[in-house]
């Protein structure tokens, strides 16, 4: 028998698997045994009530989707009369995704959540900065290190930041929000991307540009993952493409601590689960007794990093 | 726009949904552009309600790569003989690998999922108004209504006499089924109107139903608001998800002099006639 | 018949469809009849002389690959004195891929090879700039505009500048290439990846990271032509995961003047053609006589791109 | 190292690569992990000689979803009966949507490639020592030799005797096959060096070929030199263009006291021994 459980800092999971952010709602709990998960992770929410964005909001592309749902939120009453509620019934622990357009709104939904039964905070950093011509907190280490400053004042709870994959350099954005007070990185939110429809010559997406995701973004996040691992000492959670156990060790070889499952949800409901399941046979395999064992475990001290050279 | 009601803590209105194994048994095409797809199913599959849908995983097939599921109303199902059935329109990726599907294949199924008709013991006549794939979300309602005891009144609207399908399915049911084509006029909205009008009038109009064509949504929308006759349309809309995950699936609806949001799978794919903006 | 010729800046193109640089070399010519392309772009060159990098420098991911080829070169009397003789029997004009760790090298190899028989020098910037750090020049706008200035003071031929999609704001440095003098713009190259082997832990990769490319980056490449295309003036030539004439089709509405195919042809020596022949083929069907009509055609007018919002 | 030779513009040694469609005709277990390929192939393919490969784009199918296409050896080439064979192991991605054909199924190979076996006139035996998939490489070099009127002495090293593939080809072109295994202890180095040496005394190793170990590539290379046999072994590398485009394939060799890097696709699959790097 494996030891599947992993510790994100203080936090101590159960097993390394969780849905992604937006990709998970109550539904799914009618279909699969959400106990079983190492914790959940709600859609980001935030203190404006939005209605998110034009439809078309997804698209399929090979091997992945790209989407612009945007965060059609209920607003934080809702959660707390709600969401809150209908989630402690089930004993895994509650991660809750915010996100607001300022550093103060930032802080104030932080400290607005930081209940009983929440049992860390994930900051969505990857949404524009209106204080700042609307680039992502996450495009920048400076503005990543003050959003994550203002949270960690704001909250006792585990603070985790969540940062954007499109950025030249991703381990400066991580090392930022380390020295801000961060608990834990997610690592990553979506790919911009596009796709127009030749024959219509319209965008596939009715805000033009969306998030990819799915398979077709593994290998990047799996290097972003990489890393931020190796840029930081606080645990990194991969997220991007994972559709098998297979995906979710590579993450973890990488540096992951754990892993959150978003696209492949939509496609199997019960991916999380064939995941954990999956893992843990290999690891009965493989020998393996704790899955944190493999934790950064990729052995590459004998490679030397080839400057990039395209 | 507002945000999106508060529905989604509600529970469905039938079996449990569940991702399933089934079995294809048959899979012909009924015309030029239509396949029947019948498969073997376990038994909650088969409990499935008129209106409501099944969340099918495509095969990698033939060149195709489908990546999300594709959502197919339920156009039968059978708890007795294990059965559920689809009827689907070969389009694009998805159901052309769908198409390819032969006896014995195996076919994922998700469902059955969201919201489906509901019939008041009141009504004792229904209109039902159909066209295209809408037929096939509409005839277990069809069905469903002669096993209450409800008349139905079927009008199906059509391109041509050769795309017409399902009729022996609706009178089977006991249904008095109508076609109205392009190709002669009969479809004429107008025509169509002063057929409802005259359905009304016979007091065989409790209530509308629709669905596949914005149309006669439309239509019967007005017919509905003046006459006083509730209805309900089922919609469709690209979805990833299927349960109420994802927010790709939203359409926009009137509640109380506001837009709203809702997500088809999830708050429908059945939703008041009123409500609905085409 | 549609008129399959386009303009990038002052040169003439028999049709849009040239290779990517680093996936064509004169093999191919045994195979397909190379006189029906647009262009041809030679692989990267050096002055100095290089071995590449270590193996494996391969690896398959879904629906694309990771290559972690470096430039092997021969430099530049090798180009001179074999490859330039070699392309002389063909009419199609030549483009030379150049490369250098230092402006003043990137100087000096775009003058060495502005010779009778080169129709364009691309300048292949995503390279690491050892004056700053080894970060590739195409990273900040900033040494994307000194490499380009001097570039364009080195050589009266016209000059692509090839841009890396691994930046925050690819139109910032597209803008700064612009006014530096680029005449047109390849983007891009691949995307900074990874993959490893689960069972034995190691890399996929014999340097670690590597470039992804084929289908699986589509999506986002055409998402930067898009920008790219409305941040400047100067043509933009797409380049990323093109396999069909769909997808040519697709980077030309996004803005692309000119498309290059890479991967696709390790798959399909003829994909090159395939694509011509599919796109004279569709635009027949369409009715449309120029295929540069279709450049920038996308029907975007009457959509707001929301802002970026996951 | 040094970069790359001057070969790139070097024009191959057969006919002209093309990129074609062959049929399967057969594709046949041959024991528990290989398996016999047979396909009709238009006429260039089947001028292939010995050591040439083809490039074959494997289906996407059974849920492999390979993206490159995978290098095989020739193991056989007809162009009287138009037909190509393959001997393959069944490994990974590529090898298992491989095994997966079935007659009739089609399959796009490009090839003729690369550089293959020379033989010189003046030698009267050669030995060829090979260990799995070796085999399928080394037995179009037999049957040519023995068309050229060249002996061979065969060399087939396996894990045991269910191992043992392709020995009734090889005597059916006429060569001399003596197999050790590992499971007896004959294929042992010292043992195998010993059969060897004893060839040579005889007269029988006017060159030694090789594919397939890389302990038996050593073995070779230290007893060509030693006993000034020369020699030629044919490589593997990962390959995605198979064109010398890629550059993904290369191997370092020796040349002059240098390292050179080289492409087997392009340069090789066959190489000198004595050049050739374990
Ligand atoms: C609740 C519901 C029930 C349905 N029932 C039926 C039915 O019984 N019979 C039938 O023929 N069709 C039905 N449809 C429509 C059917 O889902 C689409 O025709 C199908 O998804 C098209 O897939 P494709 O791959 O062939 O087309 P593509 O154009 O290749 O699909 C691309 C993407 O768009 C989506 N899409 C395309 N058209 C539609 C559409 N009309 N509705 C929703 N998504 C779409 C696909 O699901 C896919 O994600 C239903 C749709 C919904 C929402
Ligand atoms: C010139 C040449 C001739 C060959 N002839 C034969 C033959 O006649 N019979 C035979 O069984 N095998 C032969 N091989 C090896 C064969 O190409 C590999 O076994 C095959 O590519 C494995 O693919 P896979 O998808 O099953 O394995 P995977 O491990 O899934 O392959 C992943 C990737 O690695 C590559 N790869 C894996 N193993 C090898 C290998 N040994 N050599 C080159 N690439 C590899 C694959 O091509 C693919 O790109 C030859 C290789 C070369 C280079
Ligand atoms: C439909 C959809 C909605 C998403 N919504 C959110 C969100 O609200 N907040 C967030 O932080 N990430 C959101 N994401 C991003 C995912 O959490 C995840 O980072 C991304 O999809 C990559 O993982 P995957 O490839 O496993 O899907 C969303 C992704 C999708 C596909
Ligand atoms: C094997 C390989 C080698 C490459 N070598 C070069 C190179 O030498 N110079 C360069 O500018 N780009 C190089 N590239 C990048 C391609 O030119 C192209 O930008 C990228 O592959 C994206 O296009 P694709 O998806 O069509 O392959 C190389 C790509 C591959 C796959
Ligand atoms: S399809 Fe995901 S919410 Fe409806
Ligand atoms: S496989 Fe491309 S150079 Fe050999």
């Amino acid at each position: 028998m494996t030891d599947m459980s992993v510790s994100v800092g203080a936090l101590r999971l159960a097993n390394p698997i969780m849905p992604a952010s937006g990709t998970f709602a109550e539904g799914l709990a009618e279909v699969i045994d959400i106990e079983r998960l190492g914790a959940v992770v709600i859609k980001t929410i935030t203190t404006e009530l939005r209605a998110g964005n034009p439809v078309p909001r997804v698209a399929e592309v090979r091997s992945g989707m790209l989407n612009s749902i945007g965060i059609p939120s209920k607003g934080v009453p809702y959660f707390l009369e709600r969401t809150l509620p209908y989630y402690r019934r089930f004993a895994v622990p509650l991660v809750v995704s915010v996100s607001a357009p300022t550093v103060a709104g930032f802080a104030s939904i932080a400290k607005a959540v930081s209940v009983p039964g929440v049992a860390a905070i994930e900051a969505n950093i990857s949404c524009p900065n209106l204080e700042e011509d609307g680039r992502a907190f996450a495009m920048e280490p400076r503005s990543a290190a003050t959003v994550t400053a203002a949270l960690r004042e704001a909250t006792p709870l585990p603070l985790w930041v969540k940062l954007t994959p499109n950025v030249g350099d991703i381990a400066a954005v991580a090392r930022a929000a380390e020295n801000a007070g961060a608990d834990a990185l997610v690592v990553a939110n979506t790919v911009l991307a596009m796709a127009i429809d030749i024959d219509t010559r319209r965008p596939r997406l009715g805000s033009i540009m969306g998030g990819l995701s799915g398979p077709v973004i593994k290998p990047i996040v799996v290097r972003m993952t990489y890393q931020c691992a190796k840029a930081v000492k606080i645990p990194v959670i991969g997220c991007g493409g994972i559709a098998s156990a297979e995906d979710a060790i590579e993450y973890m070889l990488a540096g992951a601590a754990a892993v959150q499952v978003g696209t492949a949800t939509f496609v199997q409901p019960s991916a999380m689960l064939a995941i954990l399941d999956g893992m843990e046979a290999w690891c009965a395999r493989k020998g393996i007794h704790r899955v944190a064992d493999l934790i950064g475990a990729i052995r590459d001290t004998d490679l030397e990093l080839a400057p990039a050279q395209y | 726009m507002k945000p999106p009601p508060e529905s989604s803590v509600v529970v469905p209105d039938s079996a449990q949904p569940a991702d399933l194994l089934s079995r294809v048994i048959s899979n012909d095409w009924v015309n030029a552009r239509y396949k029947h797809l019948v498969v073997a199913a376990p038994p909650q599959a088969a409990q499935a309600r008129p209106g409501q849908f099944f969340h099918l995983l495509c095969p990698d097939a033939g060149g195709e790569h489908p990546f999300f599921r594709r959502p197919m109303s339920c156009y039968g199902a059978s708890p007795r003989q294990g059965t559920v059935e689809f009827l689907y329109k070969v389009a694009g990726t998805g159901t052309r690998s769908l198409a390819s599907l032969v006896p014995g294949a195996t076919l994922p199924m998700l469902g059955p999922l969201g919201h489906g008709f509901s019939l008041e013991p009141a009504w004792r006549t229904i209109v039902v108004v159909g066209r295209g794939v809408g037929l096939a979300t509409l005839a277990p309602l069809a069905e469903a209504a002669a096993a209450a005891g409800i008349a139905v009144q079927a009008v199906f609207s059509a391109r041509d006499r050769d795309s017409v399908m399902s009729v022996e399915r609706f009178e089977a049911s006991g249904a008095r089924v109508t076609v109205v084509l392009d190709s002669d006029g009969s479809s004429d909205p107008a025509k169509v109107e002063a057929l409802l009008r005259r359905l009304h009038v016979q007091g065989m109009a409790d209530a509308f139903f629709t669905c596949g064509s914005t149309r006669l949504l439309v239509l019967l929308q007005r017919l509905g608001r003046e006459l006083g006759v509730p209805g309900q349309v089922a919609l469709e809309q690209q979805m990833a998800c299927g349960l109420g995950m994802c927010f790709c699936c939203v359409r926009p609806f009137r509640e109380d002099d506001e837009v709203v949001n809702r997500r088809v799978c999830w708050d429908g794919p059945v939703f008041d006639i009123q409500e609905a903006m085409p």
